[in-house]
Parts: structure tokens; C-alpha cells; sequence
């Protein structure tokens, strides 16, 4: 069973990866629990708790050793905090919580992941784990513009034996011009039948494009797994802030990974959310 | 085997989830129904929205044992009232938990669910967050609040029982008097985490309430002092993760029982306690769940100690 | 960097032994001293002897959680009259835990203690089976009581707290403007255990206190509270297992505390807490632990929640 | 850690072992404990509830597979009601709890046991493990008559290659006539000085007779090891009520097996006890 004690831990490192986006690497080793602190997998998250500020929802983007690191966009009060702290300085942390991508059973299946924003921070996580078990795969990062290019050095150092590299921005200034589905769009076009029937496609980011992603692999029957966002005050299954109508799915619990069959069955997807007083509301 | 009653509700089981607890969106609790309890208790609605306090307002403590202050956020009952719809449409047994800024203030929230399709409403007297919070710790207005609530509806009206008194039985007792159809023990415990490397309460709001398996034994406590004194039925809640936990607020006196915190661990629990319920009481020979209500007053205990 | 103050009281270490633990022999409170604690608490003390309720009388129900009644059994005053006699020799810090049947047989106790060497005493007004278990829980009780035996003393008078109330902050003034020294919160929390194989009460008296782990969170926030309000040393009772509980108690105001069921696991573990409480000290930068008393209180909470 | 919770469980089997004495089969794996229920070594002890009545500590008299026993004299209120039970009938056990008796290094020690009344439960279950573990002994046992001879039916089973038993009663109805510490001298006189350093005696009984056998073993410097019984309220180290003066060691943590240095510290040996209300008493 998961731990869902708050510990506080020292910020270890910080690094500046775009303007406004800061990756955060901090010991998990401190928190001295004592048995259950498994070693979270891609597509899991952690509450993390600026003292005196808020306690937020952010996906681990990288396990090394010990060591966690979660990849932080700068949007309001408490990541704006987050981002004003120092090494040294402690956080809280609550979980591994949810559920995580799985794995294709063949390691020579046709994968695509397609990442926006700071949705790439677990996709990163997730191709890195693809590399280690020497899956071959496709990553598209959608971006504004290139300043919003996501942990560009990272990703040049994967082995091109079994990665590529795609990036698109709005503005053209980096990689294709446009958006990351139409490059999906552009990408599944060109596979051949026979290797449609083993493409699987990931992907983290807002969900309008997120919906977009889903809409295309439904037209081409290709499997998704979606990592889904919503508000959380608990993250443990508790509170009931981050169900989906009509079935009730925890993005929290059940989630935040979802597949085709689940994403079909969701009236709410890209559509509403709940606001922190559980009122439904449009997805903007 | 498990079929209850309590006043005019009838309940394919005993277990009923506790407010707070996954009740804000008809589709979780429909969830719930079909894991297997007889009904669901929605998180307490008031006659407005609210936001409650800041994150962290939830973390465990102790395996099993959470500490919580959300301050009773929710998205007013006017929101509500479109889950409360949708429940009615599939025929989901709920009971609206509620509070109020004033007395009055609880009466047209009660009337709104009553109206909307509650089976029947809470009164939540014991938020120690809420502008009321002295209802639940003073047997006069509790008297008075349940008393017009009692007038005004038709449907049976429970009251949810603040542990943090010197008499809780005194508290009951006047809800009682004042038209309570049954009363729920406990709500919450009063505590506090402070984080020993910030130097800080984690909670924003610093204090909270405990919930789960630190608070059961003090649960059945009270259930058992309420069941000596109350005509009424008594809902026992407060830390049931398993069916012993559920057998011993029977066994105390209680004539069904909320679950909440222990959910953690997935609601297939319900599942697993409507079985193992079902099995126990067959392993000794019951025929009904209802048989076990308050049986352990029946042995004699030692009153004097010895000198 | 671990002495501390309480009243007149000059301690080497901040950890006294409660009450009720190993404490009726000279030989075990001696052990405990030796261990490092600052000062033991003898065993409720009262006027005459007394066998408590019959066993079982004690049992643990979660890790680190035990409950029991025990029913204040104790050899007497002028039978334990000759184990402070022994401490005296010994030199022991013995504060001796007290209580009786009238407000004039407190004073009796409380003088005879006294006499033999005890270095304060601690006024047990929170023992839910005593005849004076009224007291606890009313604050003009506490207060006549404190202030009669305050006239009759002249060693420290520390108020054990009931923590069973709608107001321990009351309780804890009434003490307070009676002349108590210090306080020290909390006694055991109302509770009970139910087998649901015999459908009994496990403890012979039924119902119990609940000590250890479980009510710690609880403790603290009693002692938060008090700090608000007092002037008078607080002393931290409940589920101090380790350095960190140690340390929440004082952040959230305690001048010193008690450690009880954690003993379970061994007397070195209070040899272990002060090593720990030293690092700990050393690691935030702090020359005495008297510097942390308090310091949670130092950061805003939110009062009001959010709409 | 040892778990001190009561859990009930229903009693397998009843054997009557002589008049008053009786021995109780119950299945520990009914327990349910999650982890950490050891399997109890010779010496260690469990709180016996019996419900409506009383708590007592028993020695566990033996262990086979899941199943423990505790050998019961009928002394008074709850010992008297313990006999009454019957098979299927609920008792609480808490424990087990104490320390044990140690083994010596070398199997071919020369090892003797002590025994008198329901003392010699701990020392039949100490005597099967050190077959088992191929120590050789002498079992000495000590009682008023032939009828309260205890488990001549076991003890006729030991392979007698291993095991010598010597019995003794105050009547000679049985065995020698006279005390079982009158035999303990009659054997060390006859060991030859080399192997008095590889003798061990181990006892449970009256103290007033396990103080008898103490001077004895002290007298040709013989190690001793002595289970011993104080008045137990937890059984768990908290109460204090089993303390020894003057260093206040716990029958129920420190004990219930102390060694000749802790004996030869112990003013109360022989003497003191503590009654139910903490006062000390006499030793009768
Ligand atoms: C499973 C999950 C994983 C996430 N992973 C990342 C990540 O790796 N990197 C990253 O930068 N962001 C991530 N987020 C989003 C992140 O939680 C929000 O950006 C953050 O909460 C904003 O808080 P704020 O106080 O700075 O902004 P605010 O001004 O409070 O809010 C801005 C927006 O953030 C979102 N938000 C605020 N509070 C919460 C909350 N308690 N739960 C969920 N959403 C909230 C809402 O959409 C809100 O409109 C993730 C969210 C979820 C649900
Ligand atoms: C470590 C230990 C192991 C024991 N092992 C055995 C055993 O294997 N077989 C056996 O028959 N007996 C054993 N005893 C003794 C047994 O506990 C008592 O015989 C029993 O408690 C008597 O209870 P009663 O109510 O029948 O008698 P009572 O009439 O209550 O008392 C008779 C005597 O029993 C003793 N006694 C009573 N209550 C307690 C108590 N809570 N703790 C300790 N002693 C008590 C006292 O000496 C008392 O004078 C053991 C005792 C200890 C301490
Ligand atoms: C996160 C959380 C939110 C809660 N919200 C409410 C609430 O809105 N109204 C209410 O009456 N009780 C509320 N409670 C109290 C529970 O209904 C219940 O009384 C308590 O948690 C004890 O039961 P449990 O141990 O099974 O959780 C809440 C408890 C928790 C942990
Ligand atoms: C077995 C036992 C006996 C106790 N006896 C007394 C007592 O005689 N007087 C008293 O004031 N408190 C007594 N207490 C309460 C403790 O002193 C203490 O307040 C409580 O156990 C909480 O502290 P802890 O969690 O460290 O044990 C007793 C507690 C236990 C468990
Ligand atoms: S965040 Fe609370 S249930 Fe998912
Ligand atoms: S029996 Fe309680 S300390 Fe030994």
C-alpha cells in the first residue's frame, strides 16, 4: 500500500530547462520510510507542497538512484513559489501515486509519443525507460516557439539507434512549423498496415491536444494511452475531486494513465473538469 | 443476511460511505452503489460554493490513520443539485449531508435536497471549520436546529456527532429530543502535524480532523455509551477497514456503519466487506447482521475496581 | 543543550517518565534514570491501596497503540513512602503522580509526598474511574482543588490534563489561576475494544484509555492550543516514540515531555531519543532545546477558508 | 516487535495431565498476525485470557507446527475457570513474550534440569528442543506424590540415548523420596572436576526450591539458568509490576530466564514479590 505521509525533503538541484520551467531534484531516500517506497515509474506523480503556499500535483520526470526530479511550468502561485526556492531549502512530498504507462509486450512495436508543454516531463521519463529496455520509438514535442523547447541536451544524447526526435513549434522557429498531431497525422499516414497493427502511441499535454491525439488514433484504431490532468486536493482516492463522468474514474487512482477503452467511455474528456469546490466546469 | 433499516430507510447493506469522501459527483457514488453499499452520504453541502482551505488538507500519519482539513468545500447546493438529479435518474439511495451559515440557512439547504431527491439528509453540527461550529458541542441549539429541520421535512433526518466533548451523550440526547431519526458517531478528531525541518503545522489551515483506524477504538467507544442512553439508531463511523471493525460497532450497538478513509485502498473494500460480513455471520450462526446490535452489552463488566 | 526548566525544576534531559509507567518500584524508576530521563513520574499514588481492575488491563490494538485500565492500583502513599525514601538516597528526580478520594485527601497525599522527598507533584484530576474523576472536566473543581493543595505545598504542582473535554483550554486557565506550575497534556483518550469472536469487551472494566501512537497528532494539538493561551510550562504527554515526536511537542509549545507506552520496546529507547534530540539540535543550528519551544506558532495559518 | 494484542482463538485439544493440572491446545495461525509471530523457544511465556474472568501468565509448554500449548494448574479463580473450558470454547492470548533459555556451545555439555510443578511445562518444551538439537541431559523432577507426576507419558517417549529422567517425590511414592535438589547434589557430587566446567543447570519451580538449587549451583560454581514468576499485570515491560530489586529487572521482559549474575544481583530472590496493588511481600 502506498504511503501517503507528507515528508519533507532538501532541494537538491535546480535547473533552469526554458524561461519559465525549472526541473527540481531532491533525495527520496531522506524520507526514511521505512518499507513501501517503491521506485516510481513513468507516468506516476508526487504531491509536492511549497510550506506556507500550496500542495500541487507534479509528474516525476526522472529516477536516478535515489533521486527524483519533477519538471515544473511557472502558471500561479504556488509553482511561482516553487520556483523562487533555493537548494537547500525543503519541499513536501506525498506519494508515488497512480498508475503508470504500460510497456507494448514486443520490443520492435511501432511507439510514438506525442508530449506538449510540460506534459513531456513524464514522456521524457517514459522514453528514457523505452531506451533502457531497448524499445524503438518516436517522440514529438509540440511547443510555442523554440524557447519552449523542452530538455532539448537531454534529448539529443539518447541513442538514435532507437529514438527520433521530432519538435515542432507554432511559430516554425524550431523543427516543424505547426502543431505535434499534425505531425502524428503525418507520421501514422506512412506506416504500412501491417505495422499499424503493432503502433502504439503515448501522450502527455493540454488536453485539447490530447483530444486531438485520441481522435486520430481512433480514426486509425491505433491503442493510446493518455495521461490525463485534473484538479487534486487528496491525489490518494479520497476526495473525489478528479473523477470523470460517467463512470467515475480517479485520474488520481485510476489514472492518470488511461487507454483507448477508458478514454471512449469518458463524457468529460476534453471537455469539463471540476474546480476546487467540485463545480463541473468547460475545459478552456 | 445484511438488509437493514434505519427509521424508514431500507439499505441492501449495511455499509454506507461516509461525507467527504469520493460524494461530490453522482458518477463516483453510482461507483460506490454498485461495490456494494446500501447508500451513500454525499461530502456536506452548504448553501454556497466553497473553495475550503488550501492544500495540503489530506495526508496519512499513521498506516491507515489521515489527518484532513478541506473546510467544507463544496459546490453549494444550487451545483448540487444536478448530481442530486442524475442520482435520482439511476435510483442511487443518497443521503445529503449539510450545513448551514444559520439555522435557516440549514433549513433551505434541507429542503433543497429534500426536494432534489434525498433519501434523507445529515446535519453535519460537528465542522469545526464552520460558522456553526458551535452547534455541535451545545446541547440546546442542536436541539433547536434539529427540531426545525424536523418541522420542515419530511424525509428522515440523521445528525452527525462531534467526538470533541466532554458528553457526547448529552449532545445526543438532544438531537434526539429534538426529532432525530439517527444519529452518526463520530466525526472526526481534533489533532495537529507539525513538520520537525520546516518547523510548520503541514496542514494549511494547522489544525485538522483524524480519521481511520487511530480513531476507531474511540468510536466504539462512544457508540456504546450512545446505544445505553438513545431509542434512536446509532450509525457507527470511525476507522471501519475491515469486517471486524464493522462486527465491533454492531457488537456496540450500532445499526449500520459509514466507511470513509479506509477507501484509500480502493472500494472494491466494499465488496470485500459484504462478504466477509456475510461470512462471519454465518460462521456463527446468525441470520441477520441486525441480530449483533448491541450484543456486548450483555456481559457483565467489572464497575469497582478491586481493593 | 538538552537541560530544561519547569517551574524550579532543573532537568538534565526534557524526558520524564509518565505516570503509570514502571513506576512503583525505586528500582525500575532508578533504571529509567539511568536510561537519561530528566525525572520519573511515579504511578498515580492515592490513600490507600488499591488492585485496579482485574486483567487484562493492558493490550496493544494498532502498532505502538495500547489501550488499558488499570484502575489507578497502587500500594498507597504510606506504602510508597518507602520507595521515595529509597530515591531520596539515590537522589532521584521522583515527581510523584497523586490523587484521592475527597479534595482533602489529595492534601493528605500530596503533603506526605512531599515530606518524603518528592521534587513536585502531579495532580491526576483526569482518571476516568477515580471517584474525582469529576474534576478533570469542570474548571471550578480544578481550580478549588489546585489552589488548596497549592497553599499546603511548597514543592512544583503540575495539573495532569483530561484531554476528554469540549474545552481543555479552560480546564487548563482554571488550573493555572489556581497556582499549578505546570500542566501536562494529555491523560489517555476514552476508549474500548470489542472482540468479535466472544462479542465482549476485552478489558474487564469495559472501556479503557487509549495511549501510544495513536493519540500523539491529538496531543499536539492540545498543546498548541494551550500554548496560546497559558503562561505556565506545558508539559507534552501522548505517543512520544522517537526524537520527532519529541521535537512537535515542543514546536508546538512544550517545555518538557512525557514518554509512556513507547517503553514497550525498551528503556534504552529514552538513551536513544536524547541522542537523537542532540543531533537534531546540532543539524538546526540550535544551542538548547528550550529554543524550540514554541517556534510553530512563528508561521501564519489560514483562518478563513477560501470561497 | 512483538505484537501485544489479544486475539482470541478456540481451544483444539484438552489432555488432563495429572489431577489439577491440564494442557491446553490452541492453533496460533488463527491469529491472523501479519508478520512478526515468532515461533516462542523454551522459556517465553503468553498472557492467557479467559473471558469474563482474568488474564494470567502461562509458559508455553510446547509448539507443533501452528499449534501451542500451556500447561495449567488449578490454583484459584481464573485457573479454576480455564479448567472448566471446553474444546471450541474462545480464550485471548497475548505474547509471546520473555526472553528464553540459552543453549550452551558444545552439545556435549553436561546438561540438568531442574523441575517442580507446573515448572516443568517450560522445562519439558526446553528438554524436546535440546533432543532435537542432540544435547544430552538429565531431567530431575520434583513432586509431592505419584499423582502429580507431570508428562511421564512424553517424557517416557525421549530417546533415551540423550536423556536421563530422575524423579522424585515428598512421599516416595514415585521415584526417590525427598526433594529434586537433594538429587541435583547427589548428581554433581559425582562429576568429575573436568566436566563440572561443562555443566549447565536449568530450572522453573517454587522459588523457595529454584533458591535452593541457586545455592547449590553457586556452591560448585555451576551456571544456573531460572525461569522466574513475579505477579504479571502487561507482560510487556510497561506496569513495573514484575520488577526485582535493586535493578529493576522485568520478569516479564528482562526475565522470565535470568543467569547466576543476575540471580546473584537480586536482593528478592527467594524473598520478595510484588502483590497486585504494587506493594512488596513476602515470598511464602
Ligand atoms: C497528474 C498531474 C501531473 C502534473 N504534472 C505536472 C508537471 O509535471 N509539471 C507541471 O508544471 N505541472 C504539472 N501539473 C499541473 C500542476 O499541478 C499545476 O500547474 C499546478 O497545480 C499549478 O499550481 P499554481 O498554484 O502554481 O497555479 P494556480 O494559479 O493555483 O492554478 C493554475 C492552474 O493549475 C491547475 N491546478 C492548480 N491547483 C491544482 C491542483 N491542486 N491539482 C491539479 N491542478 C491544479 C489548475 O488547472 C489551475 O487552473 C500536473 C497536474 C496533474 C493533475
Ligand atoms: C512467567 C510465568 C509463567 C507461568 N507459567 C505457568 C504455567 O505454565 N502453568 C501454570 O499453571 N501457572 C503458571 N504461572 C502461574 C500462573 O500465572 C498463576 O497460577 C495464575 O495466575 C493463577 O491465577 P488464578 O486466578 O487461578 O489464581 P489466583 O487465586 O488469582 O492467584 C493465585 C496465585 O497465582 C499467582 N497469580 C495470580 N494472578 C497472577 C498474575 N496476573 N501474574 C502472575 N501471577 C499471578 C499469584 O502468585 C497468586 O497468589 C506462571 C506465572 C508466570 C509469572
Ligand atoms: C478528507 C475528509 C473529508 C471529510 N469531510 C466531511 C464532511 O464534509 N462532512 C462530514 O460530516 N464529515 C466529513 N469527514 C468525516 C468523515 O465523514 C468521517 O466521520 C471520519 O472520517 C471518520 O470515518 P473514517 O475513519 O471511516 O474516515 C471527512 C473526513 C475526511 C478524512
Ligand atoms: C498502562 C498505563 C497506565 C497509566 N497510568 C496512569 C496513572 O496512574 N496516572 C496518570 O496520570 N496517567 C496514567 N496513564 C497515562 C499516561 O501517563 C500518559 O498520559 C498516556 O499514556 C499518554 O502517553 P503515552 O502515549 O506516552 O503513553 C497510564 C497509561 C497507561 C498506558
Ligand atoms: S485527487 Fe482526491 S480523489 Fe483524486
Ligand atoms: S508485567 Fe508489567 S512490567 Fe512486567
Amino acid at each position: 500500500m502506498i504511503d501517503s505521509s507528507i515528508k519533507t525533503v532538501e532541494i537538491k538541484n535546480i535547473k533552469e530547462e526554458c524561461k519559465n520551467i525549472k526541473t527540481f531534484t531532491f533525495n527520496s531516500e531522506r524520507f526514511e520510510m521505512k518499507s513501501n517506497l517503491q521506485k516510481p515509474k513513468p507516468g506516476q506523480f508526487v504531491m509536492i507542497w511549497v510550506p506556507g503556499v500550496d500542495e500541487v500535483p507534479m509528474s516525476i520526470s526522472g529516477v536516478d538512484d535515489g533521486n527524483w526530479k519533477i519538471t515544473v511550468k511557472n502558471v500561479g502561485e504556488c509553482t511561482n513559489k516553487l520556483h523562487e526556492l533555493e537548494v537547500g531549502d525543503y519541499i513536501g512530498i506525498k506519494g508515488p501515486y497512480g498508475n503508470y504507462f504500460s510497456f507494448p509486450d514486443n520490443t520492435s512495436a511501432k511507439i510514438i509519443l506525442v508530449a506538449g508543454g510540460f506534459g513531456t516531463a513524464p514522456l521524457k521519463f517514459l522514453a528514457k525507460e523505452m531506451l533502457k529496455n531497448k524499445y524503438n520509438f518516436t517522440l514529438i514535442q509540440g511547443a510555442r516557439n523554440q524557447e519552449d523547447i523542452l530538455f532539448l541536451e537531454d534529448l539529443e544524447q539518447f541513442d538514435q539507434n532507437y529514438s527520433e526526435m521530432v519538435f515542432c513549434t507554432d511559430d516554425g522557429s524550431f523543427g516543424y512549423e505547426g502543431f505535434s498531431t499534425q505531425q502524428l497525422e503525418k507520421i501514422i499516414t506512412k506506416i504500412s498496415i501491417k505495422e499499424m497493427k503493432t503502433t502504439y502511441v503515448y501522450t502527455c499535454g493540454p488536453e485539447k491536444m490530447m483530444y486531438r491525439v485520441f481522435e486520430i488514433c481512433e480514426q486509425f484504431d491505433i491503442p493510446l494511452q493518455a495521461s490525463l490532468e485534473r484538479m487534486m486536493r487528496c491525489g490518494c482516492g479520497l476526495c473525489g475531486l478528479c473523477a470523470i463522468d460517467p463512470l467515475g474514474l480517479l485520474v488520481c487512482k485510476d489514472g492518470p494513465v488511461f487507454d483507448s477503452n477508458q478514454l471512449r467511455a469518458m463524457d468529460d474528456f476534453g471537455k469539463f473538469k471540476r474546480d476546487f469546490t467540485g463545480k463541473k466546469i468547460p475545459i478552456d | 443476511m445484511l438488509e437493514v433499516k434505519i427509521s424508514r430507510l431500507e439499505l441492501s447493506s449495511p455499509i454506507i460511505l461516509a461525507s467527504g469522501f469520493l460524494g461530490i459527483s453522482s458518477s463516483s457514488m453510482k461507483r460506490i452503489i454498485n461495490a456494494g453499499a446500501g447508500a451513500v452520504t454525499s461530502k456536506s453541502i452548504g448553501p454556497k460554493p466553497r473553495k475550503g482551505y488550501k492544500n495540503p488538507s489530506i495526508f496519512e500519519i499513521l498506516p491507515g490513520t489521515f489527518i484532513n482539513s478541506v473546510g467544507l468545500a463544496n459546490p453549494g447546493i444550487d451545483e448540487f443539485i444536478n448530481e442530486l438529479n442524475e442520482m435520482k435518474i439511476h435510483n442511487i439511495p443518497i443521503i445529503v449531508s449539510l450545513f448551514g451559515e444559520t439555522i435557516d440557512s440549514y433549513r433551505k439547504v434541507a429542503l433543497k435536497a429534500e426536494n432534489a431527491g434525498a433519501c434523507a439528509v445529515e446535519l453535519n453540527i460537528s465542522c469545526p471549520h464552520a460558522e456553526v461550529s458551535s452547534i455541535g458541542i451545545n446541547p440546546d441549539l442542536t436541539y433547536s436546529l434539529v427540531k426545525k429541520i424536523k418541522k420542515a421535512l419530511s424525509i428522515p433526518i440523521f445528525v452527525k456527532l462531534n467526538p470533541n466533548v466532554t458528553s457526547i451523550t448529552e449532545i445526543a440526547q438532544a438531537a434526539e429530543r429534538g426529532g432525530a431519526d439517527a444519529v452518526v458517531a463520530i466525526n472526526t478528531l481534533a489533532a495537529m502535524v507539525i513538520d520537525i525541518n520546516t518547523k510548520r503545522p503541514i496542514l494549511s489551515h494547522g489544525s485538522g480532523g483524524l480519521s481511520g483506524k487511530s480513531i476507531h477504538p474511540i468510536a466504539i467507544k462512544k457508540v456504546y455509551d450512545l446505544y445505553k442512553v438513545l431509542k434512536i439508531p446509532i450509525i457507527g463511523c470511525g476507522g471501519v477497514s475491515s469486517y471486524k471493525d464493522a462486527i465491533e460497532f454492531f457488537l456496540a450497538g450500532a445499526t449500520a456503519i459509514q466507511i470513509g478513509t479506509a477507501l484509500y485502498q480502493g472500494i472494491e473494500l466494499i465488496t470485500q466487506i459484504n462478504e466477509d460480513l456475510n461470512n462471519y455471520l454465518k460462521r456463527m450462526g446468525y441470520e441477520s447482521i441486525t441480530e449483533l446490535t448491541g450484543v456486548s452489552h450483555n456481559f457483565k463488566l467489572q464497575e469497582v475496581p478491586d481493593f
